[in-house]
């Protein structure tokens, strides 16, 4: 645990590094997992700082009744760029691909994942699906107005730059399916000499789930894709009814990968919060063997789900009952999860430092999220809230509150690891504080609107429900003021902030035995492991 | 894949599993002509399965590969049939 | 990180590579399985259309390319089993013919699209628009399925010939051989799906 | 406790209480632990974590708790749902018909209505019909929402039991206009229901003009009207033959409306873009209107003229 070992020896980090290349093209070219990850969270950062924009122009428009900004079809765009942005280029890409590649090859002892240059090219790509998705919203025909789940026949008929869209979700899915499967191999391949599967920490547990999700689910909604540019282009008709096709269809392939893809960006939020609360209670992970199995669990089980998403399509009675139960299953693993990290904290020595506010808050805002995912799950309480701004609260709730306040978690807990600086504790807090109450003031009011019966994806609306749009809208800019505080804090600890020790949290896990940041090689020598992780005797 | 040198197949092994093939395939084509309702295509697709079965584990090597990569290969044949089953479940009660 | 230092670990990352080859393959197989999927919903619902859709394709030329592909499957594990032994000449003959065989595979599709292209039949032609719904929609996955498996054997060819190059340049050899175990793993593949696609496509009664 | 607007309320909104309850229970239990936790074992007062050995019993019983739990919750759903499905046989029966953006009432007899005006107390069966795209019937006071997908016989069914009116909204994303698919569901007594059908005009059918049946069938009415009024699309009327300013490319200019013109529109819409409308809202109908089809939309569009 005692990090003066490392520290006596020289090293250089890899942040300073002299490779092949100098300036920007040491980075762009550079095939380290750790500079890799820094470029995917640079990206996913400015993605998300488009994507928010354009969230934050809905609630502008939605604050009053009638054309508030903007032309109804402005609206319709810019809630399908906001979803394909946020789905496809943030949150799937996210935690993984910035933690997952950062920390995955440390954490089993590695010193890269298995296949760099792979890793390298798929963050092209990344950047190639990317441009090509922001762009759809600028080109001659207009933004898709399609909602980011493509619906046929709408999506086969619309005017608008649909093939654009879709090209870009299917370029961003092939990166997606590179950096799982490069995941898995690294998995399977390069653990230090001693780790087993059942002695590998809970993050990279949480990946490996995630990465079969990448992998398996990835090229059903590839091929759907295909089919429907197909469609557009040549007029083969799979899915648009006028050319003999099926648009129920579509919705099938569609969510046979959708779903699952939730999966996976809520398992690797799961996998930051199991590795947070043990360090900040300084105590062995209750139930490890239960978390890590609870996410293979989670992930098989989510395959089969997909249905939940089409009750009211007009399925059959069978399929029905069929998707609810399952959906209703899927949630235990969910569950299981849940208690053991309270129970981790039971008689823990708690720290509260930001880390672990955001992992304390993940927990509350997951189980809203989750629990409300039951509501939408039974089938008699989703034909009311389907399609309404209830969903639209579900999903924020989990996947903002989800897997974005595990993103923040993450960003807080590793950034001392990764630049060697820390941040300030107290303006940490303070734009917790300010992003806690900004997003509950946001999505809650959502969920009650749309219980009451406003629909999603609705430019307008019926007056009845504008004191809830209003405070919902009023959310958001609170939102935003302490998400700008939190970046200002974390850039300013990044430039100028302290240097920090190897190991400032006294975590147990690999990353923390090495120096801070890692050098290129992240370990001198290959670490033998034969305890569990979590061992803090 | 602890040990990948390991299995070499031979030259014969691999001719023999080309005829068989070629049978099964001609086997097909003749079963097929006949009208045997809805057991053609059961019939076809077990073929096709069984064709499927020898190229993965004779010319693919699974036969020598580890136990490992041998269930995960029948995990993923495993999903793709639950996804189609279940997509019949709205399909076939319609 | 520089590659030497992987490449100490000869082994390991031969490995490495074939299983990230199976996992590659693992994403082709439900990509195809997506189809597959299509085809058997729309199968069940138009039973009729899809036997009078197979019989306009001819099932001579589907069974000679299933032959072509097969022969050229096992053509190329001899290939591998040629380099094992350390048998340069035979393995670069065995690649050399699996690549004739794509090639065959080819003309024979080329031909047979041109016919149906010639009819009148392809897609977005008025003619497809006046057929019945099954119909279309057999044809539909007709051209989209054998059009995508002919992309797959291209690229197929495409990582054989940069095999057959590195052979030649004895970067591949008796003791290192696992672009090509790779290259020829990917084209099974190729042919496994075909077994799939002959008799859904071409022997519907 | 539950209102009576429609027979499936209190289904619904019983599922909808249990299972809030139960997650509010766990919200709050599992919230009010986290804080206690958190004040109680702060490391300011608990200096030395206590390592706790697992217990398998403890893992079997918050699994086994919580499955219990949703397949109950399950149950309960299944059962408020399942009546929804069970449309009497001998329910009266209506036509929603949707299309880009208007509901349609079709009832029997060939009388059509934008107005869903009903009887209270009795079943009535509702066949959804889609001239275009996806929309989704939602009846929020009703409890009922089903897609109406086209090509697809789908349907719903209710028993409205109390009297006024009624928001029917469009649920599923359809276009510009999504926001705007509403119309009303009147339910009344049943005589003065009679007595509205009764005097309610036989659908208006301007059978002898094939134009207007294609114009008519394929939704294009949904956006262009052939009184006058700017609905999403320039209206029909007066359209053939005058001049208008449009945009191609970026540069504007005038065109007289002729059959070249209105065939470029149908089949290229966002080649020449009138001023005032946006791009990308007219889909082209390459393939879905056939080519020998435009002279009939021509010679109807002319009929519009001198009106
Ligand atoms: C990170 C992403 C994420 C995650 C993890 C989830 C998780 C879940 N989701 Fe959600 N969902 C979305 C993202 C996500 N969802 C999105 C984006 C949509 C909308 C897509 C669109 O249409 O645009 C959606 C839509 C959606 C629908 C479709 C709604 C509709 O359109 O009609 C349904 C229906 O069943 C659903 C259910 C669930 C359930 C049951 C879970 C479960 O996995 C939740 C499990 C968690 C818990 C249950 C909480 C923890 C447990 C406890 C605190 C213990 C107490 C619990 C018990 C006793 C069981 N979701
Ligand atoms: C990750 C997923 C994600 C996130 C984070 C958000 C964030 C936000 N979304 Fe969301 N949203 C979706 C995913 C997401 N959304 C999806 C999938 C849909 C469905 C689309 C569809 O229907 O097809 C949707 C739909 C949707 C709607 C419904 C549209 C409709 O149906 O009519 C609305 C309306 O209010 C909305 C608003 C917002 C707002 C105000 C935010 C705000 O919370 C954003 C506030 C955040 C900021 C302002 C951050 C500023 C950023 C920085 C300063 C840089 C920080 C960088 C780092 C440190 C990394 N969104
Ligand atoms: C989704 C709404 C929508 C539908 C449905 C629609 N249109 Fe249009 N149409 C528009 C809009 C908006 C414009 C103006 C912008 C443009 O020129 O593209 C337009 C323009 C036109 C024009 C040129 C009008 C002018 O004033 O110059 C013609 C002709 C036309 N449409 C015919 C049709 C026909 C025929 C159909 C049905 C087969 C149809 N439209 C269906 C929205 C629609
Ligand atoms: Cu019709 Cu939305
Ligand atoms: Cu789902």
């Amino acid at each position: 645990m005692t990090h003066n070992t490392v520290d006596k020896i020289e090293y250089v980090s890899f942040l300073e590094h002299k490779g092949k290349y100098k300036g920007l093209f040491s980075w762009i070219f550079a095939t380290d997992h750790k500079r890799i990850a820094l470029l995917y969270l640079y990206a996913i950062a400015t993605f998300f700082f488009v994507g928010a924009i354009l969230g934050l122009l809905m609630r502008l428009e939605l604050i009053a009744p009638g054309e508030t900004i903007m032309k109804p079809q402005t609206y319709n765009g810019i809630f399908t760029v906001h979803g394909i942005i946020m789905i496809f280029m943030v949150v799937i890409p996210g935690l993984s691909a910035v933690f997952g590649n950062f920390f995955l090859p440390i954490l089993i002892g590695a010193k890269d994942v298995a296949f760099p240059k792979l890793n390298l090219f798929s963050w092209w790509v990344f950047i190639f699906g990317s441009v090509l998705a922001v762009a759809s919203q600028f080109m001659k025909d207009g933004p898709p107005d399609t909602g980011w789940t493509f619906y046929a026949p709408y999506s086969t008929a619309t005017g608008t730059n649909v093939i654009m869209a879709t090209t870009a979700a299917f370029v961003l899915g092939f990166s997606s399916i590179l950096t799982g499967l490069n995941f898995l191999v690294t998995i399977h391949q390069m653990r230090a000499p001693g780790m087993k599967f059942f002695n590998m920490p809970l993050f990279p547990w949480a990946i490996y789930a995630t990465a079969w999700i990448q992998l398996l689910a990835t090229p059903i909604i590839g091929i759907t894709l295909l089919m429907l540019i197909a469609e557009r282009l040549f007029g083969i008709g799979f899915f648009d009814p006028n050319l003999g096709g099926d648009p129920i269809l579509f919705q099938h392939l569609f969510w046979i990968y959708s779903h699952p893809a939730v999966y996976v960006m809520i398992l690797p939020a799961m996998g930051v919060i199991t590795e947070i609360i043990p360090t900040f209670c300084q105590r062995r992970v209750y139930g490890y063997k239960a978390i890590a199995l609870s996410s293979v669990a989670i992930a098989g089980v989510g395959f089969l789900v997909w249905g939940h998403h089409m009750y009211t399509s007009g399925m059959s009675n069978q399929a029905r009952w069929f998707f609810s139960l399952l959906t209703f299953v899927v949630a235990v693993p969910s569950a299981i999860k849940v208690f053991n990290w309270l129970s981790t904290m039971y008689k823990g020595s708690i720290d509260l430092k930001p880390p672990f506010l955001y992992a304390v808050s993940f927990i509350f805002l997951f189980i809203i999220g989750g629990t409300t995912g039951l509501l939408l799950g039974s089938v008699a309480t989703n034909v009311q809230v389907h399609d309404t701004a209830f969903i639209v609260a579900h999903f924020h709730y989990i996947i903002f509150g989800g897997m974005g306040f595990a993103f923040f978690a993450a960003i807080h807990y590793w950034l001392p690891k990764m630049y060697g600086k820390m941040y300030n504790f107290k303006r940490a807090n303070i734009a917790w504080a300010i992003i806690f109450v900004g997003f509950n003031l946001l999505y809650f009011p959502q969920f009650i609107l749309g219980f009451q019966g406003m629909p999603r994806r609705y430019f307008d609306y019926l007056p009845q429900f504008q004191t809830g749009e209003v405070i919902s809208s009023i959310g958001g800019f609170i939102l935003v003021s302490g998400l700008i505080l939190m970046v200002y804090n974390l850039v300013m600890g990044v430039r100028k902030g302290e240097p920090s020790p190897a190991n400032p949290w006294n975590g147990s896990t690999l990353e923390w035995q090495i120096p801070s940041p890692p050098s290129i090689e992240n370990f001198d020598e290959a670490p033998v492991i034969k305890k569990n992780p979590y061992d803090y005797n | 894949m602890a040990n990948n040198s390991s299995h070499i197949t031979d030259y014969k092994v691999l001719t023999r599993v080309l005829l068989v093939l070629m049978f099964l395939t001609f086997l097909t084509i003749s079963v097929t002509s006949y009208n045997l309702a809805a057991f053609t295509v059961t019939i076809a697709l077990l073929i096709a399965g069984v064709k499927s079965f020898l190229v993965l584990s004779y010319f693919m090597h699974l036969k020598y590969e580890s136990l490992l990569l041998r269930i995960l290969v029948s995990i993923v044949f495993v999903l793709f049939a639950l996804i189609v089953l279940i997509t019949f479940i709205d399909y076939s009660y319609r | 990180m520089s590659d030497t230092n992987i490449h100490t670990e000869e082994h390991r990352n031969d490995d490495a590579s074939k299983l990230g080859m199976w996992l590659f393959i693992f994403t082709e197989l439900l990509l195809f399985g997506g189809l597959f999927l299509v085809y058997s919903i729309y199968r069940a619902q138009y039973p009729h259309n899809f036997h009078e859709g197979s019989l306009e394709l001819s099932v001579t030329i589907g069974a000679i390319n299933t032959i072509v592909l097969l022969f050229s499957s096992m053509t190329i594990a001899m290939a591998l089993t040629a380099m094992q032994r350390n048998n340069k000449k035979l393995a670069m003959t065995m690649i050399v013919v699996t690549l004739v065989m794509a090639v065959v595979f080819l003309i024979n599709k080329y031909f047979e699209w041109g016919a149906k292209f010639h009819h009148g039949l392809y897609p977005g032609s008025d003619l497809m628009a006046l057929l019945e719904r099954g119909h279309l929609l057999y044809f539909s996955l007709y051209f989209f399925m054998t059009a995508l498996h002919a992309f797959h054997i291209i690229v197929g060819m495409v990582l054989l010939i940069v095999v057959l190059l590195r052979v030649k340049s004895n970067r591949i050899h008796a003791h290192k051989y696992v672009l090509l175990e790779n290259g020829a793993l990917y084209w099974h593949l190729v042919d496994l799906i075909w077994i799939f696609l002959f008799p859904l496509l071409y022997l519907i009664s | 406790m539950f209102s009576n607007a429609s027979n499936f309320v209190h289904g619904v909104d019983k599922a909808f209480l249990i299972i809030l309850g139960i997650s509010l229970f766990f919200l709050i239990l599992l919230t009010t632990l986290m804080i206690v936790f958190i004040i109680k074992y702060n490391r300011k007062k608990n200096v030395k974590a206590v390592q706790i050995k697992d217990s398998g019993w403890l893992e079997f019983t918050w699994t086994a708790i919580p499955m219990l739990l949703v397949l109950f919750m399950f149950y309960v759903g299944w059962e408020g749902f399942l009546p929804m499905r069970q449309a009497p046989k001998d329910a009266m029966v209506v036509k929603a018909i949707g299309r880009m953006w208007k509901w349609t009432f079709e009832y029997a007899g060939n009388k059509q209505s934008d107005t869903l005006v009903l009887p209270i107390s009795k079943a009535v069966k509702i066949d959804l019909v889609s001239k275009d795209v996806i929309h989704g019937f939602f009846v929020p006071a009703f409890r009922i929402k089903e897609d109406v997908v086209p090509g697809k016989n789908n349907y719903t069914w209710f028993i409205p039991g109390e009297m006024g009116d009624f928001d029917l909204l469009c649920s599923a994303y359809c276009g510009v206009s999504h926001s705007y698919m509403s119309a009303i569901i009147r339910i009344v007594p049943e005589e003065k229901f009679n007595k509205w059908l009764a005097v309610l005009p036989v659908k208006q059918q301007d059978d002898n003009n094939e134009g207007y049946k294609i114009v008519e069938s394929k939704g294009c009415l949904g956006c262009h009207s052939v009184d006058g009024k700017k609905i999403v699309g320039p209206t029909f009327k007066g359209l053939y033959g005058s001049t208008i300013d449009v945009t191609t490319d970026g540069t504007s200019h005038k065109v007289t409306v002729d059959d070249q013109y209105i065939q470029t529109s149908i089949f290229d819409p966002n080649k020449d873009i009138v001023d005032g409308f946006a791009p990308g809202i007219m889909k082209s109908y390459t393939g879905i209107i056939k080519e020998k089809d435009i002279a009939k939309i021509n010679d109807f569009l002319k009929s519009l003229k001198e009106k």
